[in-house]
């Protein structure tokens, strides 16, 4: 029954929201003069998750051994009514937070990592790469692919790397290699190591570099976020927490998650979105990367040394080069295109919020609930806080996606401002 | 009986040798010919045809009703591909060329894409000058934006197996015909993009096409001048299709 | 249904098994030659904790309140079928943990900090003081008073205020002061802080330091660990096991545990011993501190400069400064009355495992289960490695209490030896 | 009626205050006289019987067998209050004084914790000498431990409510006193330590007591040789038992 309460909960298919868009998803492009950067991916993606990538099909069915390490890792996560925050805030609306900070990983990462290693693993590959900002994507990868005895290889984006010496111990502990980029280890990180070699690097700079190693090494590069299979294997974070508010008798009157990439905002939303026509959505990130906000909604480039096609998409321009933010999570350039379309079409609300406020709201939140939550999810808090501020005298049901925990980035905490 | 398509680029690799191919087609084997129209950014193409397109010649307005005479005269259904970005400015003279050289329909790829706001006003002005609008539609196409195209047109529809023509991932076909076939009932569906020989006919067939399009494999033959094997190739692909009608 | 899966799990009283034990307790000691070490106790404790120490109960009604609290910060823990573990050990049993790491301040410390803040709150107090060793009862006791607005003090074991930054800004991100033990600022602290101004500290020479400023600023003491009523708290961890269990429809054969003062083990542990005569019971020390192994079973000081009363216990002596290793929650000189009562008779058995041992076996958990355990549940893990691999025919249930995760103690697994 | 009963350390503050005080005990108001053996190590007490037990004169085994024997006359009920510590090594010869000098039983307070193993055997003897072996419980008494000890025993029960005597911790005393109950019968219950004012009485009779044990409160009045006081508070407590009963 324990295992049956568990089972209720995670869902047996990912959900995809292509098929339910109001507006057709425009294609990725295929800017490359030789090779196409499409049929590149067949290369160094398995071959399970690329069906899953064009295909479409709006449920898609978790193997049982996906499942059963979601459980191993800790799914279902809990939702929780914030009840001493709603204290706090004095609010007569209900406050519930999704915690995938819960995850052995300490985010949702993990979500997507397992059942592209386990694809991986499958098709006999021998070795995983991929990239990490604030290094929580690197730590999902490195379990993942010790869980299928893959090796590992992540380029992390060098100024985490120094913030974050906590997260190099883990993945190393999970068994994975960990190379600060940009480095002299690709083409793509050269050009820029040779300018600096302290270079803080960047989200696109480094899945350029592991893409690049993927194909020097036949590898498989693994996918952190922003493609629509990564963002569908995410939707265990909404399904689930449907399937939890109804067992609590609940209905969300709103969303708040925060976005990077888009997959753990796309996960936890898109599942409700057929069915809550109503719902007042909104999707946080940070004044520093304002791609909503200052970005443009144009084909743009995955990766900054343009080796992966481009995607439809708001985007700050693929050579963008963010601020060094707390957020590390939180600086890359775009956003996942259904996403994109979605914030374009005005049914999800994006705003920014500033490093300040969300130390500020992470504080309050630490002081309530007790949890140390992720810089990104910080985001998601704070935009939470100005909507029931903004929303005092409805008795809204508020639903927030809390990421990640930050229990490896409390120099946040501690006043040092980047 | 399955349907065959054939796609060319207009003026490639030249106006004289695409004419000569256009004249190696059997109305018996070929059920339907797309021309596409030189972009200057045919995005959703994959980088085999997007080379056609930038290295296609010229022909000049003269040369190109000419050449369209001669294919109005083939007896085969004839549709044009054109980019929405590159027609838009000057739609009613293109729909009166396509008109009055006999074509059939009008297939427009980044239509619903990257003009969603128009894209009903166009295919209703399309529809009343004549043409029909050929739907196209792939797996990622929301439901209801099947649905509503279906209610605004009546001809077969163009399904794009592959993100973009001439590439090949892995894919799992049925989820995505089974969905537009739910919305779109028995309109016939021609699948393309990707189709690369015998194998994939058989597996467009076997997921329910109503027959395909070739294209980007047609460009080999026409580049090198290879007639024999572009004959060859048609009737291989018949024969594929005819195998499990 | 989420809620009353919950309600399910959690128990509505926690569980004292002194009027369950083989034989009677003997009681705390009074030696003081003024005032009662033991009436002390009313100026510096919370009258319904004094009531719970000394009142004995078999049950005690967790009030309304704490289970609603039990809930926010994490409750009921997981408890996993450790499937990967399983398998890379080869093992044919089935090996159970309980993941104590999952509540927000990352250990069972909270259990019992949470109902003693509440009583504090109750009886009007001004504020709290506690020591700490790990760090992992600091914060929990940081994050109760700030659930309650109580201001608070935790005076933390100089080494581990060194070796562990991260507990010192998530105990002032919950709005406590910490110092380091010994300090200047208690006369107990003092004679050793004169001493050597870089002491390494003890958990007996801060509690001793807790406590003279508890009745100096006429705040309330809260009690880590070793007492009863602490003790009793944990026993949700039992309890919840237990539940647990049935509901999986599995019996445990062996229950493994960690101990410090005995408050994680013994909350675990008692709630079965009843009902399971012929179980294999496991205690885990560390070799730096072989409170069983090496102690004497005699009475003995709580604290190192004999404020409180003494306890009979298995003891290293109340002087005894244990080694710097990683496990600062095991660095205690005794371990509670109770326990060593069971210990001595036999019930429990009790093994010393070395650091070198403790590294291994953390990093065999967290290649396999991904959880970054916390060094002293590392103990545990060490420990049931050694009975698999010693009954690996057997096909026994086995179930380990991780009392914590390891997040803020990654030293250890840098290859750094302390 | 509620029974009463009083505690005093041989040889406290002397012999002479002791017999004097002594003296002035009705048998109609008072039920037992408990007799602390001073002990080197008197652990389970608090800080004020510590102490009497560290100041008590030695009265030299004369003329303590003198006191026992002017005790023995008082025609109150007579119980000894001894460390098994202290009279492990010379068991034979105490329980003979004990029995000959009129006493009804025997309180070991350390025998069930301390020397658990030995206890039954101990209990055993005591009995088979002639004298009461008392059960001492707490609210710590594991419930085997309660059961073993009435089926060996048919006295009274001294119940200590404190976790030692002299001191006052917040209590609850029901339920511990109930699970005594629930498994000791009606055996006569008559709890003690830390009783000090007519309350602490009211509270003890209001769970359930048969009667209280009075010590601490009663060593100011030797002390300061106040008489009349001691009278009137053995009054008072009289009167607050009654006030129940
Ligand atoms: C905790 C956390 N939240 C959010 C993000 C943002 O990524 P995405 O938008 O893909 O969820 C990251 C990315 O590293 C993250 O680590
Ligand atoms: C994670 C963890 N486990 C175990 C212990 C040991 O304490 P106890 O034996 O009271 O559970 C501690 C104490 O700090 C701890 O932090």
């Amino acid at each position: 029954m324990l295992e049956s309460y568990r089972e209720e909960i995670i869902p047996e298919k990912w959900y995809n929201i292509i098929p339910d868009l109001p507006e057709p998803l425009p294609p990725p492009l295929d800017r490359s003069k030789g090779r196409s950067s499409i049929d590149l991916l067949n290369d160094i993606v398995p071959k399970e998750i690329l069906k899953q990538e064009f295909s479409f099909s709006r449920y898609v069915d978790i193997p049982d051994e996906v499942r059963e390490q979601y459980i191993q890792i800790g799914r279902p996560t809990p939702l929780v009514r914030a009840r001493n925050l709603e204290k706090r805030l004095d609010y007569r609306g209900k406050i519930f937070f999704k915690f995938e900070g819960a995850t052995v990983t300490g985010s949702h990462k993990i979500n997507t990592a397992i059942p592209q290693a386990y694809y991986a693993a499958q098709e006999g590959s021998s070795g995983t790469v991929t990239e990490t900002g604030a290094g929580q994507w690197g730590t999902a990868t490195a379990l993942a692919s010790s869980l299928y005895s893959l090796p590992c290889t992540v380029f992390m984006v060098r100024i985490s790397y120094q913030q974050k010496p906590g997260r190099k111990v883990i993945m190393n502990t999970y068994g994975a290699d960990v190379i600060p980029s940009p480095s002299d280890m690709t083409g793509s990180g050269l050009k820029f190591f040779k300018e600096n070699t302290n270079h803080p690097g960047s989200l696109g700079i480094a899945i350029s570099e592991a893409v690049e190693y993927a194909m020097k090494k036949n590898l498989k590069y693994m996918i952190g976020s922003v493609l629509n299979s990564a963002i569908t294997h995410q939707s265990i974070i909404g399904l689930e927490t449907i399937k939890q508010l109804e067992l609590e008798g609940e209905k969300a009157d709103s969303l708040i998650g925060c976005v990077g990439g888009g997959s753990n905002f796309s996960g936890f939303v898109f599942p409700f979105l057929n069915d809550h026509e109503d719902m007042d959505i909104i999707a946080s990130t940070a004044e520093e990367v304002p791609k909503f906000t200052r970005g443009e909604y144009k084909y743009d480039y995955i990766d900054s040394a343009g080796i992966l096609p481009q995607l439809r998409m708001f985007s700050l321009g693929a050579d963008f080069v963010p601020p060094k933010i707390y957020s590390g999570g939180l600086r890359y350039h775009g956003a996942s295109p259904s996403l994109s379309l979605l914030v374009r079409n005005g049914r999800i609300k994006a705003e920014d919020v500033s490093q300040n406020e969300v130390i500020d709201a992470l504080k309050i939140f630490a002081g309530t609930q007790g949890i140390i939550a992720a810089p990104e999810s910080g985001h998601a808090i704070a935009s939470a806080l100005r909507y029931i501020k903004a929303n005092k005298n409805e008795k809204k049901t508020v639903v927030v996606n809390v990421s990640g925990h930050g229990l490896l980035d409390l120099g946040i905490f501690e006043g040092k401002r980047e | 009986m399955k349907d065959l398509y054939l796609y060319f680029t207009m003026g490639y690799p030249d106006m004289d040798t695409l004419e000569r191919f256009i004249s190696l087609i059997n109305a018996d084997k070929v059920n339907g010919i797309e021309i596409g129209f030189p972009s200057m950014d045919p995005k959703y193409d994959g980088p085999e045809i997007r080379k056609s397109h930038s290295s296609a010649v010229d022909p000049g307005r003269e040369r190109m009703l000419e050449f369209l005479k001669i294919l109005g005269m083939k007896n085969i259904p004839l549709y044009s591909l054109q980019y929405y970005s590159d027609i838009c400015s000057d739609i009613e003279e293109n729909l009166a060329i396509l008109r009055e050289s006999g074509f059939s329909g009008i297939i427009v790829p980044d239509l619903t894409t990257d003009y969603f706001k128009d894209s009903e006003k166009v295919i209703d002005h399309i529809e009343e000058s004549g043409l029909d609008f050929i739907p196209f539609f792939s797996a990622s196409s929301p439901d209801r934006v099947i649905a509503r195209q279906c209610s605004l047109t009546s001809s077969w529809i163009y399904y794009g197996i592959q993100p973009s023509t001439g590439i090949n991932m892995p894919m799992d076909m049925a989820p995505g015909v089974q969905r537009i076939r739910s919305i779109a009932g028995n309109r016939k569906m021609i699948f393309g993009f990707g189709i690369r020989n015998e194998d994939h006919v058989r597996e467009a067939v076997r997921n329910g096409a109503d027959g395909i399009a070739i294209g980007t494999i047609l460009l080999k033959y026409l580049e090198s001048n290879d007639k024999n094997g572009f004959i060859d190739l048609v009737e291989r692909m018949r024969v594929a299709l005819n195998d499990n009608s």
